[in-house]
């Protein structure tokens, strides 16, 4: 298929002429009998893992098998939040390694994932939360990423329209990460997609993966809705859904799936500059280029499979928006969704390009 | 959601708090070694469908319950006193 | 020696009325905790009829008389609010009962109120996710749930409800109650003129 | 003026002034904004999102997407209100929005121009270059372009609230369905809520002119209304929308209460939100008439046939003189026959059928379509395009016809959202060409009307009827014998049509967001052809209205594209709200100190008194300090407290603690599975510091265990942990272990409780109980009951502060009398109250611990209580504790730090490094949990998690703090600053 190389001049050029002149952005090819790589699921990872291996490691013969449609899962259902403010030994040096390659991503894939380093404000309530937000700072710094300590006033010059005065938990500051922000969740996946497909990696859409070849103990392909493909080594990135899929391999993990709702409102004039995060409210916002207040909060609290949250927890993220800012009284929820979320047993999280 | 207390009748979820799968009344005997409690403390079956599992009505009259729950529905399957399950176990 | 004086939470904030609603506090003498061993259920009813009282209540009702009311407060948990201050238990749980219940003074970990008049129960509607209704939530049913995320045990009483709610929250629940009596009244107007 | 002279159900007695964009206009009560702006001629209402096209008003209802205002000036203004169900007040004031400098004159029109560049998704391929410029000039330029209306700025001050409700029936819409059910289900005596949108119950049948029974629909409706009204098991809340069908039959409304008034008093909500749990459900939502894509079918003066009708009938409005129609289905005809009747201008029917009998009333064009449409700010003309099938038309005849008003028909959707909310989806009617609610789509609930594809009353009607009868059924009860009135209409005859082929302009599908068909023939080219690509690449469907008008047409598009049938092509998600829903009401409540209870202490008063800081610990608030006469920072109160309790005596309120009655037959069994140490060996009388762990191993928390009788312990939980550590022994008792007899009552709020700390404390305490407190009665970690005149208290000579300390606890109502007793013999002793700073100060010159280091990641050896987790049985925990890699050297332990260098200062979070080595993370020693200035050793102590601390004491390392560019060395130290061997505590 022919490549087409995305810029201004093309969007231009194909303007002048009725937009005619676009090509697909992904070829929709028939699964071939047998791949090196296969990778089941085609949301953010699936697809991030296939553009990886064809362009760093030259492994093309790969396959990605997704059963619906392409980013249709965890990263089309995000807050679009990307940032590198973790402490932990571990998701910080992978989160810390994640941002490193958002900064080059669009120019790398030639697709604009409208990565926005509007910054990440964590907030700190007391004097315990705020040794707490220096030590993940530090932790931060330490590691080549930024962070600044801000103060109550140097937050509230920043950010005055959040409840300074009548809080019933006071801001006493917080950590501000300049280099988090947001990205455009769909054009990531639809990126890495173009990218990978370029490189000629086979996405295979509505085709579920129903069962694994395996003997001695050695995987040799996936069974399909579309039949069966062999592989050479399989990959299985299809959070909410690990522990099936795993399970079709023999596989038990420390893993239960939850469901964690997000928000959106409707558009309105800038109003939030930054990523916004109250950790004693379970609430985070931030407003989207089209200008959405896009928000969320904490899990519903129980195993769920079914896309879609419980008013408890939408009421109480309300509940937080308008304690932390209350001039978002008027702003209007349009639209409430839920994702599934791969939750180990100690709840950290598991996906990445959320909060 | 809405959850049939057996002592308290039907109430609304947001009275409860969720722990979990219902493994967790299955505690390993002291000596029952690492590999027994790591599969207790961290492995889940995670079904999709009909899941066991332990709701504390927190809210309400402080009983820990055996909640048969659909996980793709929502839908309650059925909802026990846990001390009397446990109980009948063993 | 000396002689320590108690206060109400809720001193000198009530009585509350609204148009068609009156919170006002109510003071029990003594409210004690009688959680029954097991296996002492029969032994502990023995024991409080000889103290003058009813028997414990079934699950989610109130028994005995207004004067020394027993109502279930949970699993395994019933409590008796007597009005007369000291009169069945003292602070120090009754020694009767070592081996009979585990009892403890709970008197000062609950203040009660009291809502009444014809909207009360579109009031306690603004703030409670129970089922009030009439026909389902009667006289005599006693209910713990929640006031505004806050635990409460709730019985319905001829004109209304008592409330108990635990003492360092007791007037967050106040001005909750009245601030919903305040909403309530005034939507009721605007019904009739419009 | 547009308005009629006769008809409507406005009230024509009472006028109503009001404000658009400054202008003074007045329209009557009844009126919406949109009918009394059309009344006025008021044509342009707004500019679309994109391109800033002129828009007017196209709907009557919730699903508007153009007619979008900014209602109110300044901090109290609302924006986004759809001007087609905003109800005028005297006084209101309106403002269109998205337009700069005027609606008239809009710059950012420009884009219109621009419209080729600007194709679906062509942010995505451009903008990349430079890479600095997206954030610094693309980004912004995109930002400030975004958005319909502006939020004020200003905190929302407004009233809202919250309510539950419970019904055995809800139903949802009070048009013919919705009425005739409620009257079934009323008369049968069901406890039933129906709830609408409208401030007029009625629905379409106020905005028809239809006959029932022979008489006027509005006379069954009166009296239908009137005998709901009478019936006290029937509740009818206009102005109410059901936004979300949630699991377990409960719904998600919003109460409009006030907005239609311009001054309603102090209380009045502006909305309620409720939560209503149903037995049953009737969705009788209705039905949404959906447009025909068509070259610039988007200018003012361009709307929906139903919603022309609505003005007319019942708001006695002409949308227009010379009236046009475009339809594809009998509503059309309906439209024109109603626009004569009230003697407003048809200039023609466009009807795309060939195959239906010509209206011999006014032109009807047959197999034709509209194919381009004239006039900047408002319509002034159509181009018509007569297909070869009209009789007595020359095929592919064109024709021009001027008109300022086009009223459009496609059909109609069913609102079958509430009926998807639960992951359901529709079903396709081919003979209404329509998506209908799928039966069992959401448990308990039944649909009526045209929700299910019944779009003549009559047939509403039935089939409300025939819902409560199922309801009935299901609730085993039985209706009362009714019928139905009959109506003349009969259903609607419709040939699907979608969008016109060939037209030269854009043809606009979601006028919300701006996409047309060329931008589905894009995404399509693309290869973005499942409805979710198409959607997100698009945007078709995300605005305000989500797609309510414009998301049929655009699957319709697709499935063209794509050789597919419509079903095939399927429906994007339906998802919750409805409507939109303020973030107000959704969150009232929320807002300033009610977002959480506050828990008061007892000595709440006296601090205040004092003129005390409070501080939050959990959901309490406590004393932090006491600021005296002369000390103006909290560092001087926290110094002068702390000095205090080490040298003469200390009072501190710690109510706030958990305390937990442990009895029953099994209570020490019991509690020994729950500590890691050993509590059944303790004796009565006698308090033991004890540590919980969670079954992973980690600490959960720690406290005292105080022994009351062989069968009753008292124990302790830190603040925060209260909660959880009463759930958890809950847990234990019913889940795991429920062979044990133990009972559990919080006993918290029923004791105030008060540490009295210092070498004086025991002659403060002495002074205050009836009997002298000697160290026979209570040696340390002793406890029992003391009398304070006729009250029993209990005492407790445990210390957190490292001085020989009491804690006494009366009951908490006698807790502010205790309290100004305490103030009154501590100051005699030279004492006095001590606050949270001074705490943490004292328990960091003594070396305990608090969630500052027990952050659910240590074990208990990693904070030095290793030995306390006993060799001689089982606890929740053990054996996990005992993970290779909790017990390995190379871990974090807690030890003390002091400075070493010039620079004395110590800081929380920040993180220790060997001399020598860079400050990066490879190199992490651990880091500073807590730290303070301790006034008794003259400065600065901290407390550190060191890798393999406990084996380092006496190493000099260094500090570095990255973010306030700090360095300095300090040393590593015993966590027990004063007192190592514990003679002031045993006094």
């Amino acid at each position: 298929m022919e490549k087409m190389r995305y810029s201004g001049f093309q969007v231009l050029l194909n303007g002048l002429t009725g937009n005619k002149g676009w090509r697909p952005m992904w070829r929709d090819p028939t699964p071939k009998s047998e791949y090196d790589v296969v990778i089941i699921g085609g949301g953010g990872h699936g697809l991030a893992t296939a553009y990886y291996l064809a362009r760093k490691y030259a492994i093309t013969n790969v396959a990605v098998l997704e059963r619906g449609y392409l980013g249709g899962g965890n990263v089309g259902r995000n807050t679009t939040i990307v940032r590198a403010n973790y402490m932990l030994e571990g998701s910080s040096q992978f989160y810390s390694h994640s941002l490193k390659l958002w900064e080059g991503l669009e120019r790398e894939l030639n697709y604009n994932t409208m990565l926005s380093q509007r910054g990440c404000l964590m907030l700190g309530h007391s004097d315990g939360q705020m040794d707490a937000l220096a030590r993940r700072g530090n932790m931060m710094r330490m590691q080549g990423d930024d962070a600044e300590l801000w103060g109550r006033d140097e937050t509230r010059r920043h950010v005055p329209y959040l409840d300074f005065d009548n809080a019933r938990f006071p801001i006493k500051g917080g950590l501000m990460h300049w280099r988090g922000g947001t990205a455009r969740h769909d054009a990531v996946a639809w990126g890495y997609a173009r990218g990978a497909d370029r490189r000629g990696v086979d996405l295979i859409q509505n085709c579920e993966v129903t069962g694994f070849r395996i003997e001695r103990g050695r995987v040799l392909g996936v069974e399909t809705s579309r039949g069966f493909i062999g592989a050479g080594k399989v990959g299985v990135s299809v959070a909410g859904r690990s522990s099936q899929v795993a399970a079709m391999a023999g596989l038990r993990l420390p893993i239960e799936s939850h469901v964690l709702q997000a928000f959106v409102t409707e558009g309105l004039k800038p109003v939030i500059d930054n990523v916004i995060s109250f950790g004693m409210g379970h609430f985070y916002i931030s407003q989207s280029d089209k200008g959405g207040l896009v928000f969320g909060g904490d899990l519903d609290g129980y195993n769920s499979y079914a896309q879609r949250g419980n008013l408890p927890m939408a009421e109480h993220v309300a509940e937080a928006g308008m304690a932390l800012m209350p001039m978002i009284g008027k702003a209007r929820v349009l639209r409430s969704w839920g994702g599934i979320m791969d939750m180990s047993m100690g709840l950290a999280h598991y996906r990445q390009n959320r909060h | 959601m809405r959850l049939k207390c057996p002592l308290c009748g039907d109430r609304d979820a947001r009275e409860f708090h969720y722990r979990g799968a219902a493994k967790l009344m299955e505690r390993p005997e002291a000596g029952a070694g690492e590999a027994a409690f790591y599969d207790y403390v961290y492995l889940r079956e995670n079904p999709v469908g009909a899941n066991s599992e332990l709701w504390f009505h927190e809210l309400g009259c402080r009983a820990w319950l055996c909640v048969s729950r659909d996980v793709s529905s929502h839908e309650i399957l059925s909802v026990e006193l846990a001390d009397a399950v446990k109980r009948g176990q063993a | 020696m000396v002689d320590l004086t108690g206060l109400s939470a809720l001193e000198g904030l009530l009585p509350y009325e609204v148009d068609g609603a009156v919170l006002s506090a109510v003071s029990y003498g003594a409210i004690t905790s009688i959680m029954p061993f097991r296996g002492q259920k029969t032994a502990v009813n023995v024991r409080l009829k000889a103290d003058g009282g009813a028997a414990l209540p079934r699950i989610g009702r109130v028994s005995g008389p207004v004067a020394k009311r027993l109502i279930w407060a949970g699993r395994g948990q019933y409590l008796l609010l007597d009005l007369r201050r000291g009169a069945a238990f003292d602070t120090t749980p009754d020694p009767a009962f070592d081996e009979l219940a585990a009892l403890s003074d709970q008197t000062s970990a609950w203040v009660v109120m009291r809502l009444e008049g014809a909207r009360a129960q579109e009031v306690l509607a603004r703030l409670c996710p129970l089922d009030l209704r009439a026909g389902v939530f009667k006289r005599g049913h006693v209910a713990r749930t929640e006031l505004a995320h806050m635990a409460v045990i709730l019985w319905r009483r001829p004109k209304g409800f008592e409330i108990m709610v635990v003492r360092s929250v007791a007037q967050v629940a106040m001005r909750r109650l009245s601030g919903a009596m305040d909403s309530v009244a005034a939507q009721a107007v605007l019904g009739e003129i419009s | 003026m547009s308005r009629l002279a006769k008809g409507g159900l406005i009230a024509r007695d009472r006028p109503v002034r009001f404000r658009f964009d400054g202008r003074e206009l007045t329209g009557f009560e009844g009126d919406t904004l949109a009918s009394a702006l059309l009344a006025h001629d008021v044509r342009l209402v707004g500019r679309s999102f994109k391109y800033h096209r002129p828009r007017g008003i196209l709907c009557a209802g919730s699903e508007e997407p153009n007619a979008l205002v900014k209602i109110g000036e300044g901090g109290a203004s609302t924006p986004n209100i759809r001007a087609t169900t905003q109800e005028i007040y005297q006084g209101l004031i309106a403002h269109s929005q998205n337009r700069f400098p005027s609606l008239r004159f809009d710059l950012m029109a420009v884009n219109d121009l621009m419209a080729p560049f600007f194709s679906a998704g062509f942010y995505y391929k451009t903008f990349m270059w430079p890479a600095a410029f997206w954030e610094r000039f693309y980004e912004p330029m995109i930002r400030r372009a975004a958005g319909l209306g502006a939020l004020s700025g200003a905190p929302d001050l407004a009233r809202y609230d919250k309510g539950f409700a419970y019904c055995d029936l809800l139903i949802i819409g009070a048009g013919p369905a919705g009425l005739m059910a409620a009257l079934a289900a009323g008369r049968a005596g069901l406890d039933v809520l129906v709830a609408d949108e409208d401030f007029e119950a009625g629905g379409r049948l106020n905005s028809e002119t239809l006959e029932l029974d022979g008489a006027p629909a509005r006379d069954w409706l009166t009296t239908t209304l009137a005998e709901l009204s009478s019936m006290e098991n029937v509740r009818l809340m206009t102005r109410t929308t059901v936004t979300g069908a949630y699991d377990g039959g409960i719904y998600g409304a919003v109460e409009r209460v006030s907005h239609h008034l311009g001054d309603a008093p102090d209380a009045v909500p502006l909305e309620v939100f409720w939560r209503i749990t149903a037995r049953r459900v009737i969705l009788a939502s209705g039905a949404i008439e959906r447009p025909i894509a068509f070259a610039d079918n988007d200018r003012p003066g361009i709307m929906m046939a139903s919603a022309v009708r609505s003005y007319v009938n019942r708001f006695a409005v002409a949308p227009g003189r010379d009236v046009s129609i475009f339809t594809n289905n009998d509503e059309g005809l309906r439209t024109a026959r109603d626009l004569v009747a009230a003697g407003i201008g048809v200039v023609a029917v466009i009807d795309t059928r060939a195959d239906v009998a010509a209206d011999d009333e006014f032109l009807h064009l047959r197999g034709a379509e509209v194919i381009a449409t004239k006039g900047r700010l408002g319509l002034r003309e159509i181009t018509v395009r007569a297909s070869e099938q009209t009789r007595g038309q020359t095929r592919g005849q064109i024709q021009r016809i001027k008109t300022d008003c086009l009223v459009v028909s496609g059909g109609w959707n069913p609102s079958v959202h509430l009926s998807c909310h639960l992951g359901a989806r529709p079903v396709w009617r081919e003979d209404i060409a329509a998506f209908i609610a799928a039966r069992g789509a959401v448990p308990g609930m039944v649909v009526a009307g045209a929700a299910c594809g019944e779009m003549s009353a009559g047939a509403a009607l039935g089939s409300g009827l025939a819902a409560a009868k199922t309801v009935m059924a299901a609730l085993g009860g039985k209706v009362a014998r009714l019928r139905a009135p009959k109506a003349g209409e009969e259903g609607v005859k419709i040939s699907a049509f979608w969008h016109v082929r060939g037209g030269k302009g854009r043809a606009w599908l979601d006028f919300s967001n701006d996409v047309t068909v060329k931008d589905v023939a894009l995404a399509h080219r693309e290869n973005f052809r499942s409805v979710e690509h198409m959607k997100r690449y698009t945007t078709l469907g995300m605005a305000p209205d989500q797609g309510k008008l414009a998301n049929m047409g655009a699957l319709a598009v697709m499935a063209d594209l794509t050789g597919r049938s419509v079903p095939e092509t399927g429906t994007t998600t339906f998802r919750p709200p409805y409507t939109p829903v303020s973030m107000g009401v959704l969150g009232a409540h929320g807002r300033g100190v009610d977002f959480a209870p506050v828990r008061r202490v007892p000595s709440h008063e006296l601090a205040r008194e004092l003129g005390a800081e409070m501080v939050e610990a959990g959901l309490w608030m406590r004393p932090a300090w006491y600021p005296r006469a002369g000390e103006s920072h909290w560092r001087q109160s926290c110094d002068r407290e702390a000095l205090m309790v080490r040298q003469r005596v200390g009072i501190s309120d710690v109510t706030s603690l958990g305390k937990i009655d442990v009895q029953g037959p099994d209570a020490a069994v019991f509690l020994d599975r729950v500590y890691a140490n050993m509590i059944s060996t303790l004796k009565v009388g006698r308090v033991r510091y004890a540590v919980m762990l969670r079954e992973d191993g980690m600490v959960l928390d720690d406290g005292t265990v105080a022994r009351f009788g062989a069968r009753h312990f008292v124990v302790t939980t830190t603040t925060a942990a209260a909660g959880e550590v009463l759930r958890h022994l809950d847990f234990c008792a019913q889940v795991l272990w429920p062979d044990l007899d133990v009972m559990f009552t919080s006993v918290t709020e029923q004791w105030a409780q008060f540490a009295v700390a210092g070498p004086k404390s025991r002659e403060l305490m002495s002074a205050l109980c009836d009997a002298e407190i000697t160290d026979e009665a209570f040696a340390f970690m002793g406890c029992g009951e003391v009398r304070l005149g006729s009250l029993v208290a209990r005492l407790f000579r445990i210390s957190f502060s490292g001085e020989r300390a009491y804690e006494i606890a009366v009951p908490a109502e006698y807790g502010d009398g205790l309290v100004r007793l305490l103030d009154q013999e501590a100051a005699r002793l030279g004492g006095g109250w001590y606050g949270m700073e001074a705490l943490n100060v004292l328990r960091l010159e003594k070396g305990y611990v608090t969630h500052a280091e027990l952050d659910g990641r240590v074990t208990a050896d990693d904070v030095g209580l290793g030995a306390m987790v006993s060799a001689k049985k089982d606890c929740v925990g053990k054996v996990m504790s005992q993970r290779e890699g909790l017990v390995c050297a190379e871990r974090l332990q807690l030890v003390g730090l002091k400075p070493a260098g010039a620079s004395k200062q110590l800081l929380g979070g920040a993180h220790l490094f060997n001399l020598g080595d860079e400050p990066v993370r490879q190199n992490d020693q651990g880091h500073i949990t807590s730290q303070c200035f301790s006034p008794h050793l003259g400065h600065p102590i901290a407390q550190a998690m060191v890798l393999r601390g406990r084996s380092r004491i006496g190493e000099t390392v260094r500090m570095v703090d990255h973010l306030r560019e700090v360095q300095t060395l300090c040393e590593i130290c015993s966590p027990v600053f004063i007192d190592p061997d514990g003679g002031r505590l045993r006094g």
